[in-house]
């Protein structure tokens, strides 16, 4: 970009520290009209803290901020965006029981000429910005009824109807699968053609090349790096962050060959259908899933938002949605119908589930309790807890997956978001499954801490275990997976070797267009699975 | 004032230790331990003890309030037992619970006055208190003899479920009405509160719309039947209550201006209290004093109403 | 786990024809209510063919049996909504009522101002509460249980302890004839006077959820509190007011109390706040916020009140009465559960 | 917003020199108990020299008083951990001290039968309502609510509506002299009985929340129920189980209470709830669940005891008493809030 526009924003030798930690360390940062900045590092790099500071949520602890060359002072997050300056947050932050038009305009509800709120117009303003977002969705559904992905949506639409000149989006595409991606980056073209500044945080490095002007890095609150975006390589940008190169491990050798399978099996779905109690207005019930995984397998799950991946992990961790489901499912060739999770691990099935701060986690709990907690009760003699067990444990834990953590006693929402990813995943691995559930498992982790986690999850197949992994994640499926099945609407319409096929053969079986219709690998599945 | 019927002073037992009479020279502190500062007779009764402490220039007098709860007021007499009170006035919640904490009070040398309400055994100095199944008894004469000579049904607004003076004030009123062709068609808990017992007249007086009479364990759920029996078209309703406090609020008021057909006057006790703790304190009479005071009732109706007030208020 | 009560939070638009049930279980709190009604007509004692229970008068005895504690929970509704609980509003409406009471007999005030002073205490009795809550981090519940014994002390501090009753009259010592017209337990003979109180509160409120942007603050804040605040929301100004509502409120409802019975009584009220409560919950509020309507307060207000008239009718032992309240009470708090389950499990 | 208490859901090692601070405000719940212990040394009156607050008979005075209420907080803390409220454990001692009194008294059962027999009813009444609870996803707040209704039901027509007096002998309607020495107000003339079950229901609650796996379920369900299900925790086993206890603990402290008073009271142990309540807000334990301790709550109740205690010592009016115990309340709690602010802001 050309250095000589003014910003909109600038923030000048900024720092913030969270007890004894510093979280942002003297940070230059400035957002031009008409550019994508992105904001790279590490998890717990202290993009998201930067960009509190700059949104008004966290106050910082030195250095200021220049608004149009003059410095401000933002006593909240309102007053910020009063200045033009709006936020995706990261953790998707939405009120459950109001509709989807409530919560994108809470607290700046449209009013009537008595005074009253304008639902009228807020609906329609909301399909239309909705619209703009590439969703389509009902305004006045309540937004817990939507899934990850779509509440994500909603937050995106949410920062366009602020018509912000400074609109930062922490993570914005972590729950999207590409197809709403390809949308979201429409829309961010059509933001800066308008003038707008954006900040861009992600740890999609294939994302930042696509979208982003200018990109920054942050190692443990510095700036250590700056690209010109469309330029740099992502091995430049993971080296940056991590502050060594990094190699992905993708193909992390399974515990299979890859080609076909002489394999154990495992794991074996075969059509799988659920029947929903109630079923919600607007959404397609899973009707048709066959496939299997073998012991020492990585098999993926991709599909388009709603294709029904979590769905299809809930129910064989044996929490799906209330109802019934038919179709058989085999584990070790024995047919279970799991009846909850403790049925489940007892059965040596794990699951890592896809919102780990809902989900997954005690947030205010320790590191150590969230670690053991799956398996307290094993590591008990007569009831108690040894001390020394469930902390050798929890700090083996942590040691193996690299958690970054001041203590094991800290709090682990104190920790960064792909570091608490690693501690759901470090509880599943402490209870030794044998099927291993993982839904989106590095949403929101970095680069490096990607890589370890592929390498542990192919550590992993290799001792026996099967996973079965669902993820938005195209680079991810082909990288780790021996083989990938496609959920469109329900149903597992293909299957394809990730030996054989790329991340566009995935997005164009997930989406249907022109794909060929294949039968399933599974023998003695009904056949074609095709519809629409 | 009104005169006691004295009964004859059993052979209780003296205190294990006595303490030495102080005389008039003394300063004393008394405790008041009363159960439950939320019925209006009983902060009448603390009121009573003390305006008549005030005319004692020896008394100083320390209150609590054990808020219907046994243990609460067993910890206020031991409270008042550190404080090294001279003398303890109390108003049982229960008997039996207080007993035991009565006793040790009493085996200390502390004199004890019980109101209102006994304990078991005889380790007390002197009990002064009404006899609540003669007021009952009373009561139901009355109704029997003025409201309902010719018999007839009436309805019933009790007090606390399980509380001794319900059963009393319930068992008395059926003596006084035995015999004479008189029905209690229904009853209800009112809990000794003003609105329960309006909420159960309300229901009562549908289920009986026929009755002309209501029987209520005391004056504020009386006044309460009597706004209820308003409502539902019976303005002409008997109302009689329990109670007859000499203040504002009180049921002699409420007879005075119509509201309530008669009460019984429930004497608190507070003055004859201070009587014998002056007695035993500052006269060094205390073995003058009676273990046991029966206060009397009176019938207050509208005619003496003004007279009954003007006299419970007098001194 | 949770419904959202859509007909508050939002109009289900997406509903149309095909999901009538979830339309139903909108009104899930009125059934509840309609089924108590029903087994009260069917059980209701009898005279000369006519149903004891179903006489109009009757009727209006039970909602003016309600409405002290309805009012109440009319504010509830909104404390339980952001997530609070206040456990004061008995005592304040014993305050309340000894206030007005003292006001208009001893001190000569007239209706109004009397009214407008005590219903400032009220407020201004809700708000620090709300200050303490919102502003100092106190959990409410901890904030007003103090305060339910504060202004119990206060209650029996002016009242000298004892009750104070009114008379009327213009002479000194007397209140104003205007002030017996809550006393008058019905209105041109028709309807009780505390009963359209009670309507108008709810009627109010309900209007307020339903359009005002205030109520979506609340809701946000009940559902989501970081939410709301990274919305802008004025979280600590919404809660501070709703807790100034509800002392508001407790104090109407204390002037209604003391004007139903000619009396300002320090010790009265004590226990409604979980009778309110009670109310609101089985009214299909949600206890941790975000959730809920006044309709269904009004509704679970109205069943305990149908229940208790028709156990009094039948004369029912009022201990075998506690039990059956009680069951009932947990019966219809379980019929909500029955509801369609969300997504989120 | 939330401070964990590491001190019970793990041991914090990260401490070192740095966070002394941290350390001293895990004590945050005794702070408050020291303050007001000093402040009731100052303030107690004196006779001759001696501080009367000190003497050792006032003291275990002190601890006795709150034993009742301290036995009922410990179950409390529990459930208030997995983030539930029991509203029925006064209603349940009542219920226990008519049972234990009617069952010795009237029907000749020994000691331990009858102590079995009342303590089976406690647990039985808490896992009951843990059932509605747990499983059928009904509040705690309003089935207990309804429970606190129906055991004092239950205890009003068991006993017949009136209390059971407790005489000791041999004779038919006596009951056994054993039981007797739960009434000794001091063992040896030394320690309070009722003081020393405290103690140790105490302390051993302390023991279970420090060491077993049952207790690590517990914080997990009140930390995020969700979260704990997924990870394979019983959680309806657990709450059902942690109600349970608490009802047992009830029943415990009814039958203290019974010995205590030689009495079963029918009406007994109203309002104790929200006295353990109180106990558990005080010393620290969050109601929303998940972060707390038992050493917290047996501070709490100390501290409101200590106060009521030296409040009645200095013959303040019990009405004055009501608002000073309630500004200490809130004022003791709003310590909590000095703590360090946590992560999540
Ligand atoms: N409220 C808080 N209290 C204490 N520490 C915090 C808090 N918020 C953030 N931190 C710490 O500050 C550092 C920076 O966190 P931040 O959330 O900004 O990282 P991030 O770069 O956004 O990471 P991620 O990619 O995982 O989102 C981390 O070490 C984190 O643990
Ligand atoms: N609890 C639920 N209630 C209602 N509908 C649901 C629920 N769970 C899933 N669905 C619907 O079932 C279908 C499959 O959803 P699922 O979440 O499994 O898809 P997904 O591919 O994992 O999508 P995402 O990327 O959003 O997680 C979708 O139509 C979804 O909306
Ligand atoms: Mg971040
Ligand atoms: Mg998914």
């Amino acid at each position: 970009m050309d250095d000589e526009v003014a910003p909109l924003v600038e923030m000048i030798g900024v720092s913030k520290s969270y007890g004894g930690a510093r979280a942002v360390a003297e940070v230059d940062f400035a957002v031009r009209p008409g550019e994508v900045h992105a904001l790279l590092g590490e998890n717990g790099a202290g993009k998201s803290t930067l960009m509190k500071i700059l949104s008004g949520e966290v106050a910082g602890d030195a250095g200021e901020i220049l608004l149009a060359g003059a410095p401000v002072r933002f006593a909240g997050p309102a007053e910020a965006q009063r200045a033009g300056i709006a936020m995706i947050h990261q953790e998707l932050d939405l009120v459950p029981a109001l509709s989807v038009a409530e919560n994108i305009f809470l607290g700046r509800e449209p009013r009537t000429r008595v005074g009253t709120v304008d639902r009228r117009g807020m609906r329609s303003r909301t399909r239309d910005l909705l619209s703009r977002a590439g969703v389509d969705l009902d305004a006045g559904r309540p937004v817990e009824q939507l899934r990850t992905g779509e509440q994500q949506l909603v937050t995106i639409a949410k920062a366009l109807s602020l018509d912000a000149k400074v609109l930062i989006m922490d993570e914005p595409t972590s729950a999207l699968s590409s197809h709403e991606v390809e949308r979201l980056f429409a829309v961010i073209a059509e933001l800066r053609r308008s003038g707008a500044g954006i900040v861009y945080i992600s740890h999609r490095m294939e994302e930042i090349g696509r979208v982003a002007d200018r990109a920054t890095v942050l190692r443990n609150g510095s700036v250590v790096a700056e690209f010109d975006a469309r330029r740099m390589t992502a091995a430049q940008a993971s080296e940056a962050m991590v502050g060594r190169p990094v190699h992905m491990m993708f193909h992390a050798e399974s515990g299979v060959a890859d080609g076909d399978g002489e394999t154990d099996e495992l794991l074996r779905v075969e059509n799988l259908a659920i029947r929903r109690k109630r079923p919600r207005p607007g959404r397609r019930d899973p009707a048709g899933i066959s496939l299997s995984v073998g012991r020492g397998e990585i098999v993926g799950l991709t599909g388009l938002l709603g294709a029904g991946r979590t769905e299809l992990l809930e129910t064989l961790y044996g929490v799906g949605s209330p109802g019934a489901w038919e179709g058989r499912v085999l584990l070790h060739g024995k047919q279970i119908r799991p009846r909850g999770p403790r049925d489940a691990l007892r059965r040596g099935i794990a699951f890592v589930p896809e919102d780990r701060r809902v989900a997954g986690l005690s947030l205010e709990h320790s590191v150590l309790a969230n670690t053991v907690l799956s398996i307290v009760d094993r590591i008990a003699t007569l009831g108690a807890v040894p001390r020394s067990k469930e902390r050798s444990a929890a700090t083996g834990t942590a040691e193996r997956l690299g958690v970054k953590l001041a203590s094991i006693t800290s709090p682990v929402g104190s920790l960064s978001g792909g570091n608490q990813q690693k501690v759901v995943l470090g509880r599943n691995l402490l209870t030794e499954p044998s099927l291993l559930l993982l839904d989106e498992p590095t949403r929101g982790v970095d680069v490096g801490a990607k890589a370890e986690i592929y390498r542990l999850l192919g550590e992993t197949a290799r001792t026996g275990v099967g996973v079965l992994l669902a993820s938005s994640e195209l680079a991810e499926l082909i990288g780790v997976c021996d083989r990938v099945v496609v959920l469109r609407g329900g149903r597992s319409v293909r299957e394809l070797n990730t030996s054989e096929v790329g991340e566009a053969d995935l997005l164009a079986a997930s989406m249907g267009e022109g794909a060929v219709m294949d039968e399933l690998a599974v023998p003695g599945s009904a056949g074609v699975n095709e519809h629409e | 004032g009104c005169g006691t019927t004295s009964e004859n002073t059993e052979g209780g037992q003296a205190p294990a230790q006595q303490k030495e009479c102080g005389g008039p020279d003394g300063k004393y502190t008394i405790g008041m331990s009363q159960a439950n500062v939320a019925e209006p007779y009983r902060e009448r009764m603390d009121d009573d003890i003390r305006k008549a402490a005030e005319a004692v220039p020896q008394f100083e007098v320390t209150f609590a309030d054990a808020a219907k709860d046994n243990s609460k007021q067993v910890q206020d007499v031991e409270t008042f037992m550190t404080q090294q009170i001279d003398l303890l006035v109390i108003s049982p919640n229960e008997a039996t619970p207080l007993t035991a904490v009565v006793k040790k009070a009493y085996d200390a040398g502390i004199p004890v006055i019980v109101l209102d309400r006994k304990v078991d055994g005889d380790a007390y100095t002197t009990y002064i208190g009404a006899d609540n199944v003669d007021i009952g008894k009373q009561a139901g004469e009355f109704v029997a003899t003025k409201l309902l000579p010719n018999g007839g049904n009436l309805l019933e607004i009790r007090g606390l479920a399980g509380s001794t003076p319900a059963k009393e004030r319930s068992d008395g009123f059926k003596q006084g009405i035995e015999g004479k062709n008189i029905t209690v068609v229904g009853s209800g808990d009112g809990d000794w509160e003003r609105d329960k017992g309006q909420q159960q007249a309300d229901a009562l007086l549908k289920a009986h719309p026929d009755v002309n009479v209501i029987y209520s364990h005391n004056d504020p759920m009386g006044e309460a039947a009597q706004i209820a029996a308003q409502n539902a078209g019976k303005p002409d309703m008997k109302v009689v209550g329990i109670d007859g406090l000499p203040i504002e609020a009180g049921g002699i008021k409420a007879v005075e201006a119509g509201r309530l057909a008669a009460t019984l006057v429930y004497p608190t006790g507070g003055k004859e209290a201070i009587d014998a703790a002056k007695k035993i304190l500052v006269d060094c009479q205390g073995d003058g004093v009676q273990k046991a005071q029966t206060l009397p009732t009176e019938l207050v109706t509208k005619e003496n109403a003004a007279g009954v007030y003007a006299k419970l208020n007098a001194g | 786990m949770t419904e959202p009560e859509q007909s508050e939070v939002g109009v289900a638009d997406g509903g149309r024809g095909r999901d009538v049930i979830a339309q139903l279980f909108k009104f899930q709190s009125l059934f509840g209510l309609v089924l108590v009604f029903i087994a009260a007509v069917i059980i209701s004692p009898r005279k000369n063919g006519e149903v004891l229970f179903l006489g109009s008068e009757n009727l209006f005895n039970v909602v003016r049996s309600v409405s002290e504690t309805g009012i109440l929970a009319v504010g509830m509704t909104l404390v339980i909504l952001i997530g609070g609980i206040d456990l004061s509003v008995g005592s304040v409406l014993g305050l309340a009522s000894v206030g007005a009471s003292v006001l208009l007999v001893e001190d000569g005030f007239g209706v109004i101002p009397a009214a407008l002073l005590v219903l400032a205490i009220g407020l201004g009795f809700g708000l620090l509460q709300g200050i303490a809550s919102a502003k100092f981090g106190i959990q409410a519940f901890i904030v007003t249980l103090a305060g339910m014994q504060i202004a119990r002390g206060l209650a029996r501090i002016w009242s000298d302890g004892q009750g104070v009753s009114i008379t009327y009259g213009d002479a000194p010592g007397q209140a104003p004839v205007l002030f017996s017209l809550l006393g008058e337990r019905t209105f041109n003979g028709l309807v009780p006077v505390p009963a359209v109180i009670f309507v108008v509160v709810a009627v109010l409120a309900g209007i307020l959820l339903r359009v005002s942007a205030f109520s979506r603050h609340i809701y946000a804040i009940g559902g989501n509190e970081k939410a709301a605040r990274l919305s802008g929301v004025p979280v600590v100004r919404v809660k501070v007011l709703v807790f100034g509502i509800c002392g508001l409120l407790a104090a109407l409802a204390g002037i209604v109390h003391a004007g139903q019975l000619n009396f300002g009584g320090p010790n009265d009220g004590s226990m409604y706040e979980l009778d309110a409560i009670a109310a609101v919950v089985i009214g299909g509020t949600s206890l941790t916020g975000g959730r809920g309507s006044v309709v269904g307060t009004v509704a679970g207000a109205l069943l305990v009140g149908v229940l208790r008239n028709v156990l009094a009718l039948n004369g029912v032992d009022p201990n075998i009465q506690l039990l059956i309240v009680g069951l009932v009470i947990v019966f219809a708090a379980g019929l909500q559960q029955l509801r369609p389950a969300s997504v989120n499990s």
